[in-house]
């Protein structure tokens, strides 16, 4: 076989999207962005300890994808996870909670940023293990398939992660057995501190798809539209039963690649440059003012209720109370 | 009672289990079409289907993480190793994923699923297909590792492991598969973390399991005769690990030998000598001694394998230099 | 970059072949044959201990690349490694002795037929760990490349060890920083009981090349020549610095997955039809002959050399000493 | 003497050997545009191009992997596993590559290469970025394995490290990298398989490691203070281990108390009990007591954290109690 990925457009017209599904794009992205925005502050000012990632200037990919997914679906996410978190359904306020290392937090503060989980919304797991992510996600899809549901299961994984191993390992399986699994390539250029054409062998890691016999797509990151249609044919094949995808999604990490990273490794104009051309959430409002699907009040008014949640989920997770040392011990073996 | 192989006894355990619950699947490399290498899968998959009984791409990395995820959506997923040399393979799947769920993410889901993992030595297989690893998973919080050394124990631990709700390691010696032994017609478990005091004696304890314990039951035999009473305890659980009846034991008897295939040092006999060191060093009249394999890997021919192994001999030279 | 991989043919004529050049892919065929053959034999009688696994039927895949390098390019090769051993200039009466255990063997008895190395032509080891020696050629060949010398590393795999990890992130890592490299994959059909397609999600693991932005190329694995041509032009571009490459060999193996499976998962029929119609000895043989590059005198000769010296190292090997007991101690550290 | 951070010292070890010798290269990842996490390989991209200090791709796998090769075909690599807890995804070429080849191919070729492997807690990093896994590789015959607590030590022992032909795990704790300390100007070694009475004492011997060494005499002047003569042991290797040094500290002292971060069940501490246990237990008028972290995984939130980790106030309770 030898198919050349595809290059999925940004539909030439948004008219068509209803208002509800319009609104929820801007909802997930301004939550997302403003949630990260409140972690980088109260990282920086000592209060959140760990490592943290944030997932600033690739919100519209996981918004884009989770648009196409219930809460029966599976994601398994990254060291990058909150956006798919948020994306995915689950309360800002717990998952604030968590990276405060409250009890309130959806693990009860023992996982953090890196190991947050919300079994009730289908997010399985964020990982600190880069790539760790794969087979697990090959794996409840498979038992999806056994249990003869229909719902599917996505792995995200950064540009650096594609070369993993367990890559190869989970994609020819999911392949082989033509489970119901979405391989989503967040390809932002960067993997922590190396530029990631230094260490991957491809241009376009979709074309990783053809050696396992299964469809490579390839998207504008950044448009939150184009993203929601890639995923969307994508995820309505693998439903089908016709096997598992891979999606990779061109973008870029605005932020460092942790809250605090010096970012010896490009220069501060690099950065700006997409943050003024690319910002998908700027994006997004342009696209929408110019084809008048919405209007600026509409945005103002999605923004500024999603500031306010994000709010209180900061307020909720500062008061929160920190579990007792005793809890150490719980949750080991049931 | 009547007899039947260890190799048959795990496959009784996973029928029942199979039968039982329809969660329960097996998948690993060849265990379908040729019934395992040790015939421990014959005849399940023609019983259960293909799809219950996987055959997998060579990709141990695949075959635990994907255990895991099925395991997170609700399956209960046995792992086959093959030979549990290739652990390694999928070391990061067991010790990050696989141990740690549970705990990481506050409890709000079990792994439930074994790795079932062929080792030890059989046949001159040299180093890469002849390690015992278990003394590794002890020191992972999170796991379950059990060992039987016979085949009753090897159902009923088997059936334990499957109905266990956290992640079980199972090692199964692969010198063990082709031996018979009594095992109950009745449907019966074999508790985890609980060790077994199959001989009784007052002279000294002498704790092992897997294919070791018959050799330690084979040494106690021949000091039995020389006037040495010897307290065979098969240890059965390695984590969590039965302190009580081991040190109840040493209470009784004053000494201690622990005899393993594994290398000696770092092996899982360092951790039980440690505990009675540090909870029943009164009791002790000599010298905790290990009996292991000695510092090197696994050499192929027969003169040097000979030399390597852990015999009945060499266990009950041990304990007589403590006389 | 999408690129098909390349079939390469058959040459259409061999008139061209000089006689040493046809002498030693005669030489090299029938000794691994005579070699594997008298393995079986020894170990079914019972006197060679250990897994055991054969290349009879895959002769003309090992020959025709190992003709191309010399003992100062490394190779590294699997469980089923004898016949590249042998290929690569390998004394048989100490690889022979290896096998039996005895102290004269490359590795003094220490490591069998699964851990057979030989430094002194560059084998540099077999490996009983499927898929465990790519990372290493890969490595072998950056030090070459550190080293400024000119010689490759080439890593023979068999069609299931292709999904393994381990080929993924050395093939990426080989590509990234241009390493001499050659992966040749023998697609013998069959991994152990599994038949390659049930788990292996591409018809032609050539195309995994593709994912690397590395040439991949098909050859017939059963005739030395086509494997000749196509390992020779490979080569000759990775020694020019141009990076890895992957070479699928199609063939097929005749004998069961170790010596002594019962082989219930295939029919003898199917085995005997590949024996009979596509045995690489037998192809060469009918050649040669039709093209009168040689005599039927000269096969002869050859091949009663072969068997002679073959007949040698068996004996060898029967008479040799074993090691002696205090030796388990030694070669651990320096 | 002057004082230089732990990572000065590294840097200074990687400097002098890799001037020295033109074989010797580091690999790993996110080492050279940044100089490393933890600032280790700072200033190295500049003077031996990043030829000889390389970044890779995310791929443990085929970083050890591709060290083993390189060592095989006549250079001296090192690698860096960025956290120790990523051990895991190369554990197969560790153990059965790296740690096997010398011994199974009959001696042919030693495998000379590092793997500096970053480890223990910081910065409340969680359960996948905070282990200690040192005692699974005591348990790897073929391996050497040391892991300093102090910068003359961390320059001594890299050093070593490199000139051994032997593969080593180098551990090198992440909370250790910004602490300072004497290190000579003039070269020197620190040999590997030496432990080192670091303060003497009557009472008690205590063994550690690490970063947890330093809590160690922290708790032994605590202990002074209440009259209680402390003699610190720092191990130093954990393979081969120095048992004359620690028996010998015993048979003056009676007493042994073992302590390090890594989870108790299955640490290095069992094994340095159990030679005791067995080589010297007339020598001990009480209990051997191991400190070590609580079975669980390594918690985030602060207060499991800190109840979690292994302090000089828990070392120091341990040993009052002997008393
Ligand atoms: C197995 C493993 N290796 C290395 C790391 C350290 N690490 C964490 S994030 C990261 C970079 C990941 O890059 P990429 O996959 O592109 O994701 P991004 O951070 O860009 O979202 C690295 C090297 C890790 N956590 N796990
Ligand atoms: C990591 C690992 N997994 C599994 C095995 C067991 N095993 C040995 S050979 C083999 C089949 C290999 O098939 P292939 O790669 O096609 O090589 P072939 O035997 O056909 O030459 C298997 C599964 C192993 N040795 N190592
Ligand atoms: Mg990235
Ligand atoms: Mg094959």
């Amino acid at each position: 076989m030898c198919a050349k990925p595809v290059t999925k457009k940004t539909p030439s017209s948004i008219k068509k999207y209803d208002k509800e599904l319009l609104n929820h794009f801007y909802d997930v992205m301004s939550k997302i962005r403003f949630f990260e925005q409140n972690i980088q502050e109260k990282f920086l000012a000592g209060v959140i300890p760990g490592f943290v990632h944030v997932y600033i200037g690739e919100e519209a990919t996981g918004t884009g994808i989770m648009s196409n997914l219930t809460k029966k679906d599976y994601i398994q996410t990254t060291h990058r996870g909150h956006g798919h978190t948020i994306a995915k359904g689950a309360d800002p306020k717990r998952m604030m909670a968590e990276i405060f290392g409250k009890k309130a937090g959806f693990c009860k503060g023992k996982g953090g940023s890196m190991h947050i989980a919300d079994f009730s919304v289908g997010m399985l797991g964020a990982n600190g293990i880069v790539g760790g992510g794969y087979t697990l996600a090959t794996g409840s899809a498979l038992a999806n398939k056994m249990m003869g549901k229909k719902e599917i299961a996505v792995v995200f994984f950064g540009d650096g992660a594609s070369n993993r191993g367990t890559f190869h390992e989970a994609a020819n399986m999911a392949a082989a057995w033509k489970l119901p699994v979405l391989f989503v390539c967040e390809n932002n250029q960067w993997a922590s501190t190396t530029p990631y054409r230094t260490t991957t062998s491809v241009e376009d890691i979709a074309d990783r798809a053809q050696g396992y016999g299964m469809p490579g797509v390839i998207v504008d990151g950044n448009d939150v539209f184009a993203v929601y249609e890639a995923a969307k044919g994508l995820i309505e094949n693998i439903r089908k039963g016709e096997g598992p995808a891979l999606l990779e999604c061109k973008t870029y990490r605005i932020g460092g690649h942790f809250v605090g990273d010096p970012e010896m490794y490009r220069t501060k104009e690099e950065v700006q440059k997409v943050f003024t051309e690319n910002d998908p959430i700027t994006r997004f409002e342009t696209r929408v003012l110019a084809e008048k699907v919405m209007s600026q009040a509409e945005l103002d008014e999605i923004k500024s209720n999603a500031r306010k949640i994000i709010e209180e989920a900061v307020d909720f997770a500062m008061q929160a109370p920190e579990p007792d040392p005793a809890e150490l011990y719980q949750d080991l073996y049931v | 009672m009547r007899e039947i192989t260890f190799s048959q006894a795990t496959l009784e355990a996973m029928d029942e289990e199979m039968t039982r619950d329809e969660t329960v699947f097996v998948m690993g490399e060849d265990i379908a079409r040729q019934g395992g290498i040790f015939g421990q899968f014959k005849g399940l998959p023609a019983k259960f289907g293909s799809d219950r009984v996987k055959d997998t791409p060579i990709t141990e990395t695949a075959i635990v993480g994907a255990c895991v995820g099925a395991a997170l959506a609700g399956m209960r997923p046995i792992a086959d190793m093959h030979f549990a040399d290739f652990v390694g393979v999928c070391m990061d799947e067991i010790f990050n994923q696989m141990a740690k769920i549970h705990y990481m993410f506050g409890g709000q889901k079990t792994v439930p699923m074994v790795l079932r993992a062929p080792d030890g030595l059989i046949n001159q297989a040299a180093a890469q297909h002849s390690q015992s690893l278990e003394s590794w998973f002890m020191h992972v919080p999170g796991l379950k590792v059990v060992i039987p050394s016979n085949p009753a124990d090897a159902k009923g631990l088997l059936k334990s492991a499957i109905r266990d709700d956290n992640p079980v390691i199972y090692f199964e010696h692969k010198s063990l598969f082709s031996r018979k032994g009594p095992v109950p017609e009745e449907e019966y478990f074999t508790p985890i973390g609980k060790a077994k005091v199959v001989t009784e004696g007052s002279d000294v304890t002498l704790v092992s399991y897997s294919l070791c314990f018959n050799h330690a039951l084979e040494a106690a035999q021949m000091l039995g005769k020389e006037g040495i009473s010897v307290e065979c305890v098969d240890l059965r659980t390695i984590s969590p690990i039965d302190k009580d009846t081991i040190l109840e034991s040493v209470a009784k008897t004053s000494r201690l030998v622990i005899a393993h295939e594994a290398v000696k040092q770092g092996g899982v006999g360092a951790e039980i000598s440690a505990i009675v060191a540090e909870e029943g060093i009164d009791y002790l009249d000599a010298p905790i001694v290990r009996v292991g394999a000695p510092f090197t890997p696994v050499p192929f021919a027969k003169p040097l394998e000979m030399a390597y192994r852990v015999t009945p001999q060499k266990i009950a030279d041990a304990i007589r230099k403590m006389f």
